[in-house]
């Protein structure tokens, strides 16, 4: 077996949603090894997505919580559950815990309304020593009724989790999402937002590249050009100049209108190049190094005329190149494990076989890094994959490589996923095999098994006794009571030879 | 985006001409206008209204100055202009029609056929009375070329009236605002001081606000839900629920040393002495008199800018672009000032342009209370003297504020938002 | 899938989970589960219940606060002023003209048996002055009177409350009067758009560049207006904001699938504005509606305070801080109606931010 | 295929131009040509399936079927006929007024893509599904109910749920619905616009399988647009393959499905990933670029730009759709020269 990149045991993922708790995902496990393309496969609301976001904890907190779990990165544990349930444990405020929300609130109001009736009663002195009362009263206010220990170690806990995971974030883990159309900053060009993924401007810097930009706009602008802004400027002046002047029409003040207006462009032009002027070479230097970087990661995912389309906007781009510019960001720093969240759902599929083309081209480039594929598409899992997990409901359901998958799938929801595909060799509307009810709400999810609403081959148990992920195969697990029994049974034959079955 | 701005550069026009044309119908067919206020004051002996319209227009809509002789009346109606048609009015206002100036009266008895007539400065005209019509001659008999006249309507039939007068064309278009009633000064003139005056509280106003806004409502969505959020959306809440001026009258009884606390002026823009102040002193004492109604100003704008400010970037804050930059390894500070920021001020730029149309018409109730002598005080004083070219004057500066402020907002705009500039 | 999505779409089927669990459920109407969330976002639903009871006890205020008795019994006969007004002093024997003085008639009655008056709680109404004997012009707060007198006598706290009925309800028909214009035209230049569309832009962008307040002024002071006058002048100008809002709103919703299916069917505009895009466009109109009652009450208020609103007598707040203001230690005139018109508005603060809150939750979500 | 075929619709040079206005004066600057120019025909019982890549018009085709471009565009610019034969008689949908189609609209329905969007969430189901009732039918209320009733049990949901709002059910649940209320005046025709794109993996069959049924219960014909090939291929008896406003290949399905002509059909259906871990896909045709906006259609045939077979000729003028063999159309000289 390969090398682990990442390990994740039993991560759970919780969102609140409007005082309810959705479990998302549910006491997940799974490795990636390097250098593989695994699928994750699954249907709304089964958990896939949100599993790989909370590898990289890209998990809006709140709603969202990576409650429990260990992510272990090359062995080094990045996110520890059993840590976050020690400080869970902690009481939460520091004084009156028995008291609910609205009673805290309440108490905290009948406190200050008490302090500013005290104020009515007693004489005021005067506006200082009130003001500082008040003051006095909202930090006491704070202090008895809303400060809270068990916060400020949680904070400190996500602080130093976050700060190790931003490290890891770009340069060993990359993800690209499913809408290319909004995942790029709208207000900022391409070129800025490639460039920094390479290495993040200072907002000095962004206004030193911003005058080397204007001047050389100054400097490439030919003279006719220059006189037309020139022109214009002057004209403009002189007309609201003499406006200001009630329309005066003295020669004088509208020669020196015109004059202001006509040589203000050019002193504002000339000041950038001075400006520019003053900024080093060095900067210049590594500034048209990263360009240059820029330029190349564009042309190796295939955009055409990569210099140009620097200084493009996102909105002038279609999906299909918004959707190479991610990947060029994701590719940046060659991190070891990219994760595409459905690249090619938003995407037309003369597109989508360009990028997975692409994906696949970009495999190539480095020997040991991993990509994780998450769609809900089998045909794109069965192109492009080699390991495939199943999710449902939350769980994973079934492990396998690809063609073991396809072949012989053991979980009744992949194989009703199999059939609800139309193939080649069904008859012409021929009905299909559709797994029939509905995908469960997350809020609402069965006891037991997970798909054992739908289930056509269900038992009793699977009700109210959820099975284990067991490798039934090698290499093959699935979480179904029937191929685990038989398997158990087989075992029982096997293990115990003829006189067991006698008994 | 050069199109874009020449589109609105050239809507404007049609803009502002309907603007002032509402305005200009509502002013002049509206009764109790300058004439009766003019009536009224010869009636009462040339007392001034301060005590507000309340009391002076509805009884005079009905009999009017029936105790001024129709002749006055007539004289009265040329020098508001309203012996011509609303039409002719507005071009003469807006200087597309030639004004008539330096008019004077001639009267024809019947069968008089040439009157004399002093000119000023010592200059005298023959007027002539034709069967053409009138004409008018030099002293040294040569055909006068310089004034012009016009047959009158005479209410007897025996004298015949005319009038002598000059022409040009002045009106808003020459940047001629016309002359104030009341003060008998260039609109203009009288503008200018007061102007400055609320440009000072407008644009003072106008930083602060931004400048205390933008960053409190960024700390407030970044901190959603804790004390600190729910402690200042309390004053945000405060701030909703009283209007700018309510809130400087209650500063001002409380600390302006009527009943409680003495700790600021009663009003005014500066103190009565302050020509005489050393320059520290000087901006001491503007300070001193500004504070009050600089809250006041600011408690406007500061609940909508704050609100919107935080709404706007928890919005951002969860777009699919801040989870790019995250996933980029980007720290948190960078995404959200470099990446959240930008996004959230776009609803704040557009805001802008009606920021400056409200600075300085909007002022009237908190100069009103602090006493100052600012832009919207004229307007409103000049409602109640029915001084029209002031209140046209102060029209026509309020819809153009408004117009190049909504211009602003669209070059704000475009300045933050690029997908604006490809339009 | 984005988490975004994930969450968003657990929220919009929570119901259809089990399917017999919905069975029993009464269905509900979005409106309806709107209405259940406003109940439980507690501030805004007890402003909304204290303004509620606040306003409709407003309407009874000449039976709780007045200078007419409620009964009057004199000489063995039963009086009603309240419901029968003006009674001349020398009906109960007083030896003023005019109007009874219920107040001293009680203090008379105390020693005549068998004649008593039976007052309303607070015993001094909003337009007495002081051509009623024992009232005094700028009286300080107190006992007697709550919140003091004003430069005519008239008692600051009755002039209070009944202005707190008029200012609400001025502001209340002056926002649906508005937004029945600009809900109209908003709609018809949404969904109509073209020509229509692009003319009306141009008028509305015409006459919201007139300053508002300032012709306000000058109408108001050219024609003297009563209430209903007030009402119609202003919502000359308070139409507009609304267009904006259901213009959008109707250009949106009418890309939708369900207008697409509708006219497939053959529907007519009128029904398909009124019975598909308008309920489903009523988000703006009901969360801006308070803020919009915000801002009718604050108009009034400044109106009167310059002088050009409700004519005299009215009991107005605006009214009572602009004598207040003329001298700086008459602190009850000024603090007074201001801090009625405060808690009003803070009421309907609380309400709109709940009415938000219910009809556009924000979800609040953030990365680190 | 022996029976009778009874054409139902046909469509003959069709062309919807959205024009875009633009400038300092806002004059007309360009013209969007989303269709631009398709014949083809509907028969009865029949189902034809369109497929082709986003902005190829694809939509705009179904909704000029159901006439509804004119009332969503006011400025749209229809030219062409759309002939719907009504039982011996023949009206022209692209040319009749407002009033006179609103006897045909009974007759050809749609369902749409977003279930989510498609019913109104102010309108109870059966509601929803009685309105084209009310407005086709002189039912009573009574028959209208049992009618609705009956609707929603032939969808496969209960008639107790006719009470209930949209947002109280699933997506495939609303799909059903879109479908009941499509076929409540018995139609024709249904215009099917991704009627599946956007459900789950496992409710696609479902409703796919709905569909069919109807089909075969009712014989309705369908025009079933779509972009999941494999789906099409299914359901559909032809598939007409559209770019950029123009239909390049037409015929049986399993002809253009598995013999396709026109290189885009070719590089259209190659790219299709199917559920085949172990197919050999270095036959690929990876298209290079994206689809040109429909305001810069290229001149002459539209897919030259990305063409591997594209000539000089190409740019001269739009190939017509030549029958290159029995009842299969393409609009590639260059192919049928090859041939």
């Amino acid at each position: 077996m390969r090398d682990k990149l990442f390990e994740i045991k039993g991560l759970k993922t919780y969102f609140q949603i409007g005082g309810k708790t959705a479990k998302a995902v549910d006491g997940v496990d799974f490795d990636i090894y390097k250098g593989e393309i695994l699928g994750v496969v699954g249907e709304s609301g089964s958990g896939k997505s949100v599993s790989l976001l909370s590898l990289i904890q890209l998990i809006p907190n709140p709603p969202g919580e990576v409650t429990d779990g260990e992510i272990i990165f090359k062995g080094e544990t990045i996110f520890n559950g059993q840590e976050l349930r020690k400080i869970k444990a902690i009481p939460q405020y520091r004084f009156f815990n028995q008291m609910n929300a609205s009673q805290r609130t309440g108490f905290a109001f009948l406190f200050m309304t008490v302090w500013l009736i005290l104020h009515l009663v007693l004489p005021i002195p005067g506006v200082i020593p009130f003001l500082g009362s008040m003051i006095l009263m909202v930090g006491l206010v704070y202090f008895l009724f809303f400060n809270s220990p068990r916060k400020s170690h949680e904070r400190s806990f996500r602080e130093k989790m976050y700060t190790r995971m931003r490290q890891i974030r770009g340069s060993e883990i990359a993800m690209i999402f499913q809408e290319p159309m909004t995942s790029l900053n709208p207000v900022y060009t391409i070129g800025m937002q490639v460039i920094e993924s390479l290495k993040p401007k200072s907002f000095g810097e962004m206004t030193k590249d911003r005058v080397i930009d204007l001047a050389a706009s100054f400097r490439r602008s030919t003279w006719r050009n220059k006189l037309k802004v020139s022109g214009i400027a002057a004209v403009l002046f002189l007309f609201f100049g003499q406006l200001g002047a009630g329309w005066s029409f003295l020669v004088s003040q509208m020669v020196t209108q015109f004059l202001t207006g006509g040589l203000l462009p050019l002193i504002l032009g000339l000041l950038v190049v001075g400006l520019d002027k003053l900024i080093s070479n060095d900067y210049r230097n590594a500034n048209q190094a990263l360009r240059n970087a820029g330029i190349k990661l564009l042309d190796q995912v295939g955009i055409s005329s990569p210099e140009t389309r620097l200084s493009d906007y996102p909105h002038q781009f279609s999906g299909g190149m918004r959707q190479r510019v991610m990947i060029a960001m994701a590719l940046a720093k060659k991190p070891s494990l990219l994760i595409a969240d459905e690249p090619t759902t938003a995407l037309d599929v003369t597109i989508q076989a360009q990028i997975l083309e692409l994906m696949k081209e970009i495999k190539d480039l480095r020997e040991d890094a991993a990509i994780v594929l998450i769609t809900h598409d089998l045909a794109v899992i069965a192109e492009t994959c080699e390991r495939v997990i199943v999710m449902y409901g939350g769980k994973i359901q079934e492990v396998a490589e690809v063609i073991e998958l396809f072949e012989n799938p053991l979980h009744p929801y992949t194989q009703g996923l199999l059939n609800s595909i139309p193939r080649p060799e069904l008859q012409k509307k021929e009905r299909l095999q559709a797994i029939r009810g509905m995908v469960p709400n997350i809020l609402n999810l069965p006891v037991g098994c997970k798909f054992c609403t739908r289930c056509d081959v269900k038992l009793d148990k699977c009700d109210t006794v959820e099975p284990d992920l067991v490798e039934v195969e090698p290499g093959h697990f699935t979480r179904c009571h029937l191929p685990i029994d038989a398997m158990a049974e087989k075992k029982l034959q096997g293990g115990n030879s003829p006189e067991a079955v006698q008994n | 985006m050069a199109t874009y701005f020449l589109r609105r550069l050239l809507l404007l026009i049609p803009t502002f001409f309907g603007a002032t044309i509402l305005v200009f119908i509502i002013l002049q067919l509206a009764p109790g206008g300058p004439l009766e206020q003019s009536i009224r004051q010869i009636q009462m002996g040339g007392m001034t209204g301060g005590e507000g319209a309340s009391a002076g227009s509805s009884d005079l809509t009905s009999g009017g100055g029936a105790g001024l002789p129709e002749e006055a009346m007539e004289e009265l109606k040329r020098f508001y202009g309203f012996d011509k048609p609303i039409i002719q009015r507005y071009l003469i206002w807006l200087g597309l029609w030639p004004r008539e100036y330096e008019t004077r009266n001639v009267e024809f008895t019947a069968g008089q056929a040439e009157t004399k007539k002093n000119m000023g400065r010592g200059r005298w005209v023959t007027v002539k009375r034709t069967s053409a019509g009138f004409e008018i001659v030099n002293e040294d008999g040569t055909p006068n070329a310089e004034w012009l006249i016009r047959p009158l309507d005479s209410p007897d039939e025996s004298i015949e009236k005319a009038l002598v007068y000059k022409t040009k064309f002045s009106g808003i278009l020459t940047g001629d605002l016309g002359t104030s009633y009341t003060y008998m000064q260039p609109v203009l003139n009288v503008m200018k001081p007061r102007f400055k005056i609320s440009i000072f509280f407008g644009l003072s106003g106008f930083l602060i606000s931004y400048m205390v806004c933008i960053p409190l409502g960024i700390a407030k969505a970044l901190r959603h839900g804790s004390p600190f959020d729910l402690f200042s959306s309390v004053v945000v809440f405060i701030a909703y629920s009283i209007p700018g001026w309510a809130l400087g009258a209650v500063l001002l009884i409380l600390l302006g040393g009527g009943s409680f606390w003495d700790v600021f002026p009663l009003g005014g823009f500066r103190s009565d002495n302050w020509e005489y102040l050393s320059l520290w002193a000087k901006i001491i004492d503007q300070l001193y008199h500004a504070v009050l109604p600089m809250i006041a100003w600011t408690i406007g704008s500061f609940a909508t800018l704050t609100v919107l400010m935080k709404n706007s970037i928890i919005e951002n804050m969860s777009q699919d672009y801040i989870r790019t930059a995250f996933a980029k390894g980007l720290s948190e500070k960078r995404v959200i000032w470099i990446h959240a920021l930008r996004n959230s001020v776009i609803p704040i730029a557009s805001y802008i342009g009606n920021v400056i149309g409200v600075l300085l018409a909007g002022s009237y109730m908190i100069e009103l209370v602090f006493n100052i002598d600012g832009f919207g005080k004229l307007g409103y004083q000049a409602i109640l003297d029915r001084d029209y070219p002031i209140v046209m004057g102060f029209l026509v500066i309020a819809v153009l504020l408004r117009l190049i402020g909504n211009i602003l907002s669209d070059f704000a705009l475009a300045t933050v938002d690029p997908r604006i500039r490809f339009k | 899938m984005s988490t975004q999505e994930n969450t968003s779409q657990s929220t919009t089927v929570i119901i259809t989970a089990d399917p017999k669990a919905t069975q029993e459920q009464i269905s509900l109407s979005v409106l309806k589960k709107r209405w259940l969330k406003f109940k439980s976002i507690k501030r805004g639903y007890y402003s909304f219940i204290i303004l509620l009871t606040a306003y409709i006890l407003s309407f009874f205020l000449p039976l709780l606060i007045s200078n007419r008795a409620v009964v009057v019994k004199y000489d063995g006969q039963y009086y009603f002023p309240i419901v029968q007004g003006y009674i001349p002093g020398n009906t109960f024997g007083e030896d003023v003209p005019g109007e009874a003085n219920y107040r001293e008639l009680k203090e008379r009655f105390k020693s005549t048996p068998g004649n008593w008056v039976i007052m309303p709680l607070y015993p001094y109404g909003p337009l007495e002055d002081v051509t009623v004997t024992g009232n005094k012009m700028y009286e300080q707060p107190g006992a007697k009177h709550w919140f003091g007198t004003d430069n005519t006598g008239r008692d600051v706290f009755a002039r209070l409350l009944y202005g707190f009925n008029i200012s609400l309800s001025f502001a209340i028909l002056l926002t649906i009067a508005s937004y029945i214009i600009g809900v109209s035209i908003g709609a018809m230049m949404g969904y109509f758009g073209g020509k229509f569309d692009l003319i009306s832009q141009r008028f509305i962008e015409i006459w919201a560049t007139l300053p508002f307040l300032f012709v306000m002024i000058i109408i108001s002071s050219i024609v003297r207006p009563n209430f209903f006058l007030l009402i119609v002048i202003l919502t000359l100008f308070g139409w507009i904001g609304m267009t904006y809002y259901m213009r959008a709103e109707f250009y949106r919703e009418k890309t939708k699938d369900y207008v697409a299916a509708a006219i497939s069917m053959g529907q007519s505009h009128r029904l398909i504005i009124f019975n598909h895009i308008l309920p489903n466009s009523l988000v703006p109109i009901i969360t801006y509606f308070p803020f919009s009652v915000i801002g009718g009450i604050s108009s009034l208020v400044g109106l009167d305070f310059l002088g050009f609103g409700l004519p005299p007598p009215t009991p107005s707040w605006g009214q009572m801080v602009s004598v207040g203001l003329q001298s700086m230690v008459k602190y009850w005139m000024v603090l007074a109606p201001l801090g009625a018109m405060f808690l009003t508005l803070l009421l309907i603060v609380f309400i709109g931010e709940a009415i938000r809150e219910a009809f556009d939750p924000r979800v609040y979500s953030r990365l680190r | 295929m022996v029976e009778e075929k009874q054409k139902l619709v046909e469509v003959e040079n069709l062309k919807v131009h959205f024009p875009i206005f633009g400038g300092v004066l806002s004059r007309r600057v360009a013209t969007v040509k989303a269709v631009d120019g398709i014949s083809f025909s509907i028969n009865r019982k029949e189902t034809i399936g369109m497929v082709g890549e986003s902005g190829c018009g694809k939509t705009t085709v179904g909704r000029a079927l159901v006439a509804i471009l004119r009332q969503l565009y006011p400025e749209v610019e229809i030219s062409g006929s759309i002939k719907y034969h009504d039982h011996g008689k023949t009206v022209d949908f692209a040319k009749l007024k407002a009033n006179e189609l609103r006897k045909y609209r009974s007759k050809v329905q749609m369902i749409f893509q977003d279930p989510f969007a498609s019913l109104n969430p102010r309108m109870t189901v059966a509601q929803i599904i009685s309105e084209p009732l009310q407005l086709h039918t002189n039912m009573s209320d009574a028959e209208m109910k049992e009618r609705v009733g009956w609707l929603l049990d032939k969808v496969g949901l209960q008639p107790e749920q006719g009470y209930r709002y949209p947002h109280e059910f699933s997506g495939g649940q609303r799909q059903r619905v879109g479908i009941a209320r499509a076929l409540a005046t018995n139609p024709d025709l249904i215009i099917c616009d991704e009627p599946v794109s956007a459900l789950d993996v496992s409710i696609q069959a479902q409703v796919i399988n709905l569909m069919m049924d109807l089909q075969e219960e009712f014989g309705m014909s369908y025009l079933f647009i779509a972009h999941d090939l494999s789906v099409v291929e299914h359901i559909a008896d032809r598939i007409a393959v559209m770019y950029l406003g123009n239909i390049v290949e037409f015929g049986e399905s399993s002809t253009v499905y598995y013999h396709p002509r026109h290189p885009y059909s070719k590089a259209l259906l190659s790219a299709v990933p199917r559920p085949d871990p172990r197919r050999q896909r270095e036959h690929r045709i990876v298209l290079e670029g994206d689809v040109p906006s429909p305001l810069h259609k290229p001149s002459g045939c539209g897919f030259r730009t990305r063409c591997p077979l594209a000539q000089k000729s190409c740019a001269e003028n739009i190939p017509p759709l030549d029958e290159h063999a029995p009842e299969h159309w393409v609009a590639c000289p260059i192919v049928k020269n090859n041939h």
